[in-house]
């Protein structure tokens, strides 16, 4: 196959006010036509910087290429005048970000900015470009393309929004597409959806991809060959199947080991690699792994290994043979692994308290798209007649696509917002008759820990101030109290002591989401809201905060609505689960019981998409076709009929009761399967 | 609530600001010192019984609730009155003058916009560079000259010495130019500045990368999007800017000898001719009501985000 | 030392032979004039701009003796109190009306009248009673005393013969469409910006001092209202305006050097910028006082630095030109400072601390008030003069107020006043220095307050007094007392300066040294 | 417990945190000395301006009227022969003393307002808005006018008369700034922990919103120290014996061609005042900014 895209020797350095830090070192990688090729790797190990540095995108941000060149189609990109290299983005490279959410300009409309996009490249007219934008937008699954054409991203779902990012991504037909962590906010059904479009457009247009990806399912999926970074270099490349197979790296075979599978023991801990990849300024000496790898010898210590040629793949390790096959013999499971297994499945399974929560026909309408003249409001039923109840000490967890109103729920469940119709009895108590004062009380109880740990925190507050906001809330304490405590969270959630005097900023989105943990561990609540409070972290920090949450959850008794897009992740650390589409909940059982039997339809669907981190598992996948139809204009009936494989008549006339299909197996369908 | 229904308590509540500002001015004038009757006698020949009466005319001698509640009853009729001064009738007088005035304060007003949005921009992309510098030195000097010295200055140099532009009068556009410039500087080194700074707050976003990312012109991206993310504090700028542009004609009509309600309220005031300054309130604060409705409006235009909090 | 040309009341240039026709003339002023209504005006711009319109009865020439113009000839009573004049019979109204004795006595009669709010008029016609129309063409004025200043005031704009159809007509708007016999004719007046006449074709009645008795030569005279000074300068040099009035000082200098501007020139007479001093108020009350005020402003350095000599120091109440003006008070006083002190020192005022001379606890405070901001750099001498008083221990505060109505006129709340008039004959002095003018001094304070039995007598004689010499002796001696008696600090003789195009010619001023555009003409 | 987690908390250098810096690293940093040097200079002028002047500023020298700038008159001398630098230098007091407590009275004030009326919202705003409103149709001037005449024409009247009709703008902006500052997450998130409004208003949304006020406020020290000289030149001013900057430069309006150094050297003073001010105003914020530290 012929190369498309050759990095070589690349090197970036960025320019601060006191030093040059060194991002990115020795990259060397190629991708060839049609390919897809994947980067892993925990967070800050240079992925992005990588896939922004072929944009060149680092210009604007004071970096540098230090050295080596990007070579696409035979031009230097290394060496192109800005304008230039302004014909090339978007048209022969394309990129996805991370964070759909910040990556739209909020006050254009999403179709003004993919149309924008069309017109910059292709000399096409107003309406050939928004014909073109609806057709986009209706490939990668979203429904009502012409409305959604006219709203603003702050007006849909970040899962919508990732959706469109792709469509504009594509705009213009690129020859290569770099994806960086495109599927992180979706959920499962469309996470399986993009990638099979991304696939289905890679053979149709012969595009190559670079995906950018911490999900080892969707590496597994996706990738021809796989590109293990760790702290700015590459560790280890390899065809998908021989990396999966048999790593060679122990990063990677850390990697690998940290994903959890929906088969998966939920009474274990998750495997997660110890300690966090190094900063910048404080690489390590020689194999920058080193403080984190059992098999550090004094070699690793003082030298780094080059990326070598073995077995027509590279690593870059000095004991690849060996520590290759002590892992493959499994001989050293336990002593990689960070900790003993604790036996902790009575602990959390047998609790059935009273309930914390009860929740009965909660419904939360919001009004959009008001005529002028007209006296007819139009709702989005982003909750619709929900109850359900969550037991003390329990984890519920609350699953379904993005825009099926989980946020939503868990907002109103708290009274963060008020509900449109129905109660929330919280220990017995209507909270929608608590005000002001009482209600601030009542919130002592009730934590919550966000989807967007950036954005949840003052970024002008220290992150010691940040987490002792609570205690100065709700307690009298004096301020050297306040720092103890303080402290002694950090230290809880697994952070530095020395944290304190830092701003948000300076952390990690791991640290972050750690010190959201600890902000809402710090008065002792009863109940913790955790929105998709793992979805943004890479699998070995994922496993770490689910970890720690469950830790603290033991140790505190505390209660969690755990709300998340990762099947896997939710099924570990919950004890029931509910399924909601479209503002209904249409199913609640047992995780396990969920997960092995599901009752609707639906919640099948959610399971079979879930990416499996084995190339070689070639499960055919009946991922949920269709597009999820517009809340505001929810079908009649079932409302998941419409992509429904089993629906009948019926279930588009009549709205299925959520009834009880086996003792504490609650679905609603007329048709369980 | 309906957008019309918005527009409609939005209106409302700007009758409300001009009310309330009619009997402010009214109060504001009564207290100030001087007699406007004493100065429209011969001071020599003026009796005290000539005074009397003709204060009892101009109904000057009733307490100051009645003499307000008259003039009010008559401007609900659309009658305000007349000079004090030399009797003429207010309103015609003030619709002669106004559409000058409101010429000069909207070309001021575009002006200053056009130079604020430019250089701000400017300013920003280039932060700490020497087109920051210097963006921020015009701005300044817009601020911290008077109009009136700045005025002087470019009649000296645009009309005596290049005789491009007319250095006094209000007829014809040509005559606009100098005057607005001078007034319009002022608003351009506020609106530099507000831009400037909401600029770099909003370059540092995400969505910037992703808009290079797909190839757009630094321009596009600057003046397109990043500017309209900055547009909020620099509109509310400009709003509160024409209640400052339209006093600032005060001056300008004054140094430019233009026809305007400026030099009429400025001489009104002087001669403390309540009827007049009244006339010229009213009105002025109609359009500044006018011109911050649109702004409030523009804000939801601007910004999707105030528009979806309005819903709730 | 100054470049005025009092005593020919100069005209520019030699009327051309034959002087081209047509044309417009811009002429800008300086403020804007309150009305075109010459009986409620008050304002000496609006006299230069209404000037063209109405014509007077008489004619004052620059020897200060009174021709005929609207009038032919006039016989006066022997008691003085009764003035017979015989009108033209050859005028109309720029509306048509024709001119006769009844019009006559409707403008005189319309001034006297409460309702008509006249201003300065009422008080130059003072002692009018009544007017008997004898036939169309002869009306006899009947005075309530004896006025020798009457006639002279009678030549003023501000008691021009008004149109009585259109007085009639217009009733308070008169001021915005006024209608007389002048040469040019009311055409529009906008506000603030700019006030039109337009050429009288029928008109061949002018005065003796100007050459062109008839039509005048140019189409129409744009009076352009540009108060600010730098602003009306540089209309001149860029051609917008053809003439503009009142060029300051330093403007006076560089266009001299300005080949294609001319300067005219001419002093006004009447009352010159002089400082009135409160005598009501201690330690104003006491000449000493007053004299020591007066020893220790260095006028000639006021002149000097703010008018650049271009203006000449004003020396007596009355000013340069006017009949009776007293020539040997020039050079009179000199600076003294020395003296200064020692009057203030005689009066038990001693220097404090600071340099201020204080009496009984209560420092020596001298308010300064001016009403006329940004005008021929009024504001300016206050600070001069509050600097130069310092150094004889006297603390000046300054009080810029438009308000003078109530500030100074109700209230007299000043030490020293900073005031000027325009006016033909020096019977003006009565309105300032007589101790019973206003009559009613509840209502209006008259400036200064001094009185003096001397002074009186000989203000009450000089308005009866026939014999020209006699009247001119007995205003010496008004303004050498006085002066004596320190009621005053003259200052500085305002001339009027215009600044024209040199392409303009013909533009002659009267006695009181507002412009006639009679002759006014433009070289193509 | 601990010995679960013992994740390394090395702290990563920040991702979009890391500004332009280092190209303009020197130029900014000129400008930030150069006005810091400026405004010490000015504030020590207003100070001790006997020490820095070299004449009086009242002495009138007769003989010296309007003569160049030289060796010995450095910025020339005005119309009654005074020395300009003189009475920049002089000058600085009370332009210092207008500009800054009026810019501190209208700030705080408005600033309050608006911060009120923006953060309670719905009758309040309305309330408070209206009343903004209405100051605002007022033109300054007259605002400025009215107070100075009722109340006599003093230098503190000035500057109560330029702080009101400062205050609106500040409402206003300040009003814009809390409403969007309002929406943000970590309000949410405050406010989810059961933390108090008024809470929330101190310690997150106000820190968050006052920086447009700053940039306001170092603009609106122009602007303060011009309305005396707007107001002599409508001939409302007041006549004072050391004339601050404002009214040096309305009085050499008139002698622009003959002697141009009479206002501007004025001009320049109050130009380099704003601009030094603004300066360190934007390092200022930068430096209360986590992010631009
Ligand atoms: N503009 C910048 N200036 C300085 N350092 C930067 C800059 N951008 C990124 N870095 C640093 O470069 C390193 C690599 O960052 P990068 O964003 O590529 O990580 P990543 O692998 O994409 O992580 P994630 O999974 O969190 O997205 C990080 O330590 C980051 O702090
Ligand atoms: N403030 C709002 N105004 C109008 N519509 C809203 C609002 N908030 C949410 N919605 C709509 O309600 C629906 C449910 O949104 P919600 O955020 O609860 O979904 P979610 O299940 O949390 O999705 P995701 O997984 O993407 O976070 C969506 O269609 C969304 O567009
Ligand atoms: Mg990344
Ligand atoms: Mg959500
Ligand atoms: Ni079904």
């Amino acid at each position: 196959m012929e190369k498309l895209l050759e990095l070589k020797d690349l090197r970036v350095d960025f320019t601060s006010s006191n030093h040059v830090l060194t991002a990115i070192k020795d990259v060397t990688l190629d991708i060839k036509k049609g390919e897809t090729v994947c980067i892993v790797g925990e967070s800050g190990s240079g992925k992005t910087v990588t896939s922004k540095t072929i944009m060149r995108l680092i210009d604007y941000e004071n970096g540098k290429i230090a050295e080596g060149s990007i070579v696409i189609d035979g031009i230097d990109l290394t060496k192109l005048s800005q304008k230039k290299l302004r014909s090339i983005r978007g048209k022969k490279i394309a990129m996805i970000f991370q964070e759909p959410m910040a990556a739209f300009d909020p006050v254009f409309t999403i179709g003004k900015q993919i149309i924008e996009t069309i017109l910059e490249h292709k000399h096409s007219n107003k309406l050939e470009a928004k014909a073109r934008a609806i057709y986009l937008l209706r490939r990668v699954g979203i429904s009502d393309a012409e409305i959604r054409l006219n709203q603003y991203p702050n007006e849909m779902s970040g899962g919508m929004l990732q959706r469109a990012m792709i469509a504009m991504a594509l705009a213009c037909d690129p020859d290569l597409l770099i994806a960086d962590e495109p599927t992180t906010a979706l959920d499962v059904t469309i996470q399986a959806q993009i990638l099979q479009l991304l696939e289905e457009l890679k053979e149709e247009l012969g595009m190559s991809i670079l995906l950018i990806t911490h999900d080892m399912g969707v590496a597994a999926k996706m990738a021809d060959r796989i590109i293990v970074m760790y702290a700015g270099k590459i560790v280890e490349q390899a065809d998908v199947k021989q990396l999966f197979e048999r790593p060679y790296h122990p990063y990677t075979y850390g990697l690998l080991q940290s994903i959890t599978n929906v088969d998966g023991d939920r009474s274990k801990k998750l495997y997660s690699i110890k300690g966090s990849i190094p900063g910048l300024d404080d690489l390590p000496f020689g194999c920058h792994f080193h403080p984190r790898c059992p098999f550090a010898t004094d070699l690793c210590k003082s030298e780094s290994p080059p990326l070598m040629e073995v077995n027509n793949r590279q690593t870059a390790c000095w004991y690849t043979e060996e520590v290759s096959e002590k892992l493959f013999n499994k001989d050293l499971e336990t002593k990689v692994d960070v900790q003993p297994q604790k036996e902790m499945a009575q602990a959390i399974s047998v609790v059935i308290g009273e309930p914390l929560f009860e929740v009965q026909e909660l419904s939360k309408y919001y009004p959009i798209g008001k005529k002028l003249f007209s006296r007819q409001q139009a709702y989005i039923s982003a909750v619709d007649n929900v109850s359900f109840h969550i037991n003390v000490g329990e984890t519920f967890g609350l699953v379904g696509e993005s825009g099926s109103g989980k946020s939503t729920l868990g907002r109103v469940l708290l009274q963060l917002e008020k509900p449109t119709s129905g109660e929330v009895f919280f220990q017995g108590q209507d909270l929608s008759k608590l005000h002001g004062r009482a209600l601030r009380e009542m919130r002592r109880d009730m934590q919550v820990i966000y989807q967007d740990p950036y954005g949840s925190v003052n970024p002008r507050w220290k992150i010691g101030e940040i987490i002792g906001e609570p205690l100065q809330v709700h307690e009298t304490i004096s301020v050297k109290d306040k720092i103890d405590r303080v402290q002694e969270l950090l230290e809880i959630v697994g952070l530095n002591k020395n944290s304190y005097d830092r701003y948000p900023h300076e952390f990690s989105g791991g640290q972050r989401q750690r010190i959201a943990i600890a902000r809402a561990i710090a008065i002792n609540p009863k109940f913790i809201l955790a929105d998709e409070a793992v979805s943004a972290l890479d699998v070995s920090v994922q496993a770490q905060i689910i970890n720690l949450l469950k830790d603290v959850q033991k140790e505190r008794k505390l209660t969690y609505l755990f709300i998340g897009h990762g099947l896997n992740i939710v099924r570990h650390i919950s004890d029931r689960i509910g399924v909601m589409y479209l503002g209904h909940l249409v199913e609640l059982a047992n995780s396990e019981e969920l997960f092995l039997h599901p009752a609707h339809h639906y919640t099948k669907g959610l399971i079979e998409s879930i990416p499996v981190a084995d190339p070689t598992c070639l499960r055919e996948r009946i991922t949920l076709s269709g597009e999820i139809p517009s809340p505001a204009n929810p079908p009649s009936g079932c409302r998941f009929h419409t992509r429904c494989p089993a629906a009948t008549a019926r279930c588009r006339e009549e709205q299925p009761l959520f009834s009880e299909v086996s003792k504490g197996h609650w679905a609603a369908c007329h048709h369980p399967v | 609530m309906a957008l019309a229904n918005k527009i409609l308590l939005k209106i409302s509540s700007a009758l409300v600001s001009i009310f309330g500002s009619l009997i402010l001015v009214f109060f504001i004038i009564y207290l100030l010192p001087g007699d406007p009757v004493l100065s429209m006698l011969d001071p020599s020949t003026a009796t005290a019984e000539t005074v009397a009466n003709l204060r009892k005319e101009l109904g000057l001698d009733q307490p100051i609730y009645i003499q307000f509640a008259d003039y009010f009853l008559n401007v609900l009729h659309g009658d305000f009155g007349q000079s004090i001064i030399n009797s003429e009738p207010v309103l015609p007088k003030v619709l002669e003058h106004f559409p000058a005035t409101l010429a000069l304060t909207l070309t001021s007003a575009i002006f200053s916009i056009v130079i604020g949005l430019l250089f701000g921009v400017l300013s920003a992309i280039y932060r700490n560079k020497w087109i920051d510098f210097i963006a921020r030195l015009i701005g300044l000097f817009g601020i911290s000259m008077p109009t009136f010295w700045s005025g002087i200055l470019l009649i000296l140099i645009f009309s005596v010495f290049l005789n491009w532009f007319p250095a006094m009068g209000s007829d014809g556009w040509k005559t606009l130019v100098l005057p607005s410039l001078s007034l319009g500087f002022v608003g351009a080194g506020l609106i530099i500045r507000m831009v400037r700074t909401s600029m770099l707050e909003v370059v540092n976003e995400q969505f910037i990368v992703t808009l290079r990312a797909k190839g757009l012109s630094e321009r596009v991206i600057m003046y397109q999007h990043a500017l309209r993310n900055a547009l909020i504090p620099a509109i509310t700028i400009i709003g509160i800017n024409i209640g400052e542009l339209m006093a600032g004609t005060v001056v300008i009509e004054t140094v430019f000898s233009r026809q305007g309600v400026g030099r009429i309220v400025a001489d009104a005031i002087m001669a403390k001719d309540l009827p007049v300054i009244q006339g010229v309130v009213f009105f002025s604060a109609i359009v500044y009501v006018i011109v911050n409705l649109l702004v409030d409006l523009s804000y939801s235009l601007i910004d999707p985000r105030v528009r979806r909090s309005d819903q709730r | 030392t100054s470049t005025k040309n009092s005593s020919s009341q100069g005209t520019n240039g030699k009327v051309e032979s034959q002087p081209n026709s047509g044309g417009e003339l811009t002429y800008a002023l300086a403020t804007s004039p309150d009305s075109l209504d010459p009986a409620r005006s008050g304002l000496a711009v609006a006299v230069r701009a209404f000037r063209t319109i109405f014509d007077s009865l008489v004619v004052q020439a620059q020897d200060n003796t009174i021709k005929p113009w609207l009038a032919t000839e006039w016989t006066i009573s022997d008691d003085g109190k009764t003035y017979t004049f015989k009108l033209r019979k050859d005028v109309k109204f720029q509306d048509g009306t024709p001119f006769n004795a009844e019009a006559v006595k409707y403008s005189f009669d319309r001034i006297i009248d409460p309702k008509t709010q006249a201003k300065n008029a009422v008080a130059l016609l003072k002692p009018y009673q009544s007017s008997e129309v004898i036939d169309d063409y002869t009306i006899k004025i009947n005075l309530a005393t004896p006025s020798t200043a009457f006639l002279s005031n009678l030549s003023q704009a501000m008691l021009g013969i008004v149109s009585p159809t259109a007085a009639e007509k217009y009733g308070g708007q008169f001021g915005k469409n006024p209608v007389g016999t002048g040469p040019y004719k009311f055409v529009s007046w906008a506000d603030n910006a700019d006030i039109v006449v337009g050429k009288n074709r029928d008109y061949h009645w002018g005065p003796s001092i100007v050459e062109n008795k008839d039509a005048p030569y140019l189409d129409k005279i744009t009076f352009k209202i540009i108060p600010e000074e730098a602003t009306r300068i540089g209309s001149v040099q860029s051609g917008q305006v053809l003439a503009a009035e009142t060029v300051p000082p330093q403007n006076i200098l560089s266009l001299k050097k300005d080949p294609n501007t001319q300067l005219l020139q001419v002093n006004t007479i009447g009352l010159p910028y002089t400082l009135f001093f409160n005598q009501r108020r201690v330690p104003w009350n006491d000449v000493k006082a007053r004299k020591a005020v007066q020893l220790a402003v260095d006028v000639n350095a006021i002149v000097k630095t703010l008018y650049l000599d271009t203006y000449s120091r004003a020396w007596s109440p009355l000013s340069p030109g006017i009949l009776g003006y007293d020539k040997s008070l020039e050079n009179g006083s000199k600076l003294d400072v020395k003296k200064a002190n020692q009057l203030l020192d005689e009066l038990g005022l001693v220097k404090g601390e600071d340099g201020i001379r204080e009496k009984d606890g209560k420092k020596l405070t001298l308010t300064y008030v001016d009403g006329t901001p940004n005008r021929e750099k009024r504001n300016d001498i206050a600070v001069i003069v509050q600097q130069q008083l310092k150094k004889v221990g006297i603390k000046v505060e300054i009080n810029i107020t438009k308000d003078i109505a109530s500030v100074v006129q109700q209230k007299a709340d000043y030490d020293v006043y900073g005031n000027s008039q325009v006016n033909s004959d020096p019977n003006a002095l009565r309105a300032f220095y007589h101790s019973t003018t206003p009559d009613q001094e509840a209502t209006v304070k008259r400036l200064g307050g001094g009185s003096d039995p001397e002074i009186d007598q000989w203000l009450e004689a000089g308005t009866v007094e026939t014999d020209q010499a006699k009247r001119e002796e007995l205003y010496k001696k008004v303004q050498q007392k006085i002066i004596d008696q320190a009621w005053i600090l003259p200052i500085y003789v305002f001339p009027y300066t215009v600044a024209a195009s040199k392409t303009v010619n013909g533009i002659k001023f009267d006695s009181l040294g507002y412009p006639l555009f009679n002759d006014a003409n433009i070289k193509k | 417990m601990k010995e679960i987690v013992n994740v390394e908390t090395t702290l990563r250098v920040p991702k979009w945190t890391l500004k332009k810096r280092k190209t303009n690293f020197s130029i900014s940093n000129l400008f930030l000395y150069t006005s810091t040097v400026i405004v010490l200079f000015i504030i020590a002028c207003a100070i001790f301006p006997k020490w820095i002047a070299p004449f009086s500023p009242t002495y009138m020298n007769a003989e010296y009227i309007l003569s160049k700038p030289s060796a010995n008159h450095w910025f020339g001398t005005d119309y009654f022969g005074r020395d300009v630098f003189s009475l920049v230098i002089y000058g600085s007091q009370d332009s210092l003393i207008i500009g800054v407590t009026s810019v501190l009275i209208g700030g705080i004030i408005g600033g309050s307002i608006g911060a009120l009326a923006g953060y309670i919202g719905g009758f309040v705003d309305v309330i408070l808005m209206r009343v903004i409103d209405i100051l605002m149709t007022i033109p300054g001037i007259l605002l400025a006018l009215a107070i100075a005449a009722a109340l006599g024409p003093s230098l503190f009247n000035i500057v109560l008369a330029v702080a009101a009709s400062a205050i609106p703008g500040y409402a206003r902006v300040m009003r814009g700034q809390m409403m969007s500052i309002k929406k943000r997450k970590f309000v949410a998130a405050s406010r989810s922990i059961g933390t108090p409004s008024w809470r929330i208003f101190l310690w997150h949304i106000l820190p968050n919103s006052w920086s447009p006020l700053l940039v306001l406020g170092t603009i609106g020290l122009g602007t303060s120290i011009l309305i005396g000289s707007g107001l002599s030149f409508l001939g409302l001013g007041t006549i004072k014996e050391i004339p601050d900057w404002g009214a040096l430069l309305s009085q050499g309006r008139g002698y622009l061609t003959v002697a141009w150094w009479i206002s501007t050297f004025p001009g320049l003073a109050i130009t380099l005042f704003v601009l030094s001010i603004n300066i360190i105003g934007d390092k200022l914020r930068d430096s209360f900014d986590p992010k631009t530290r």
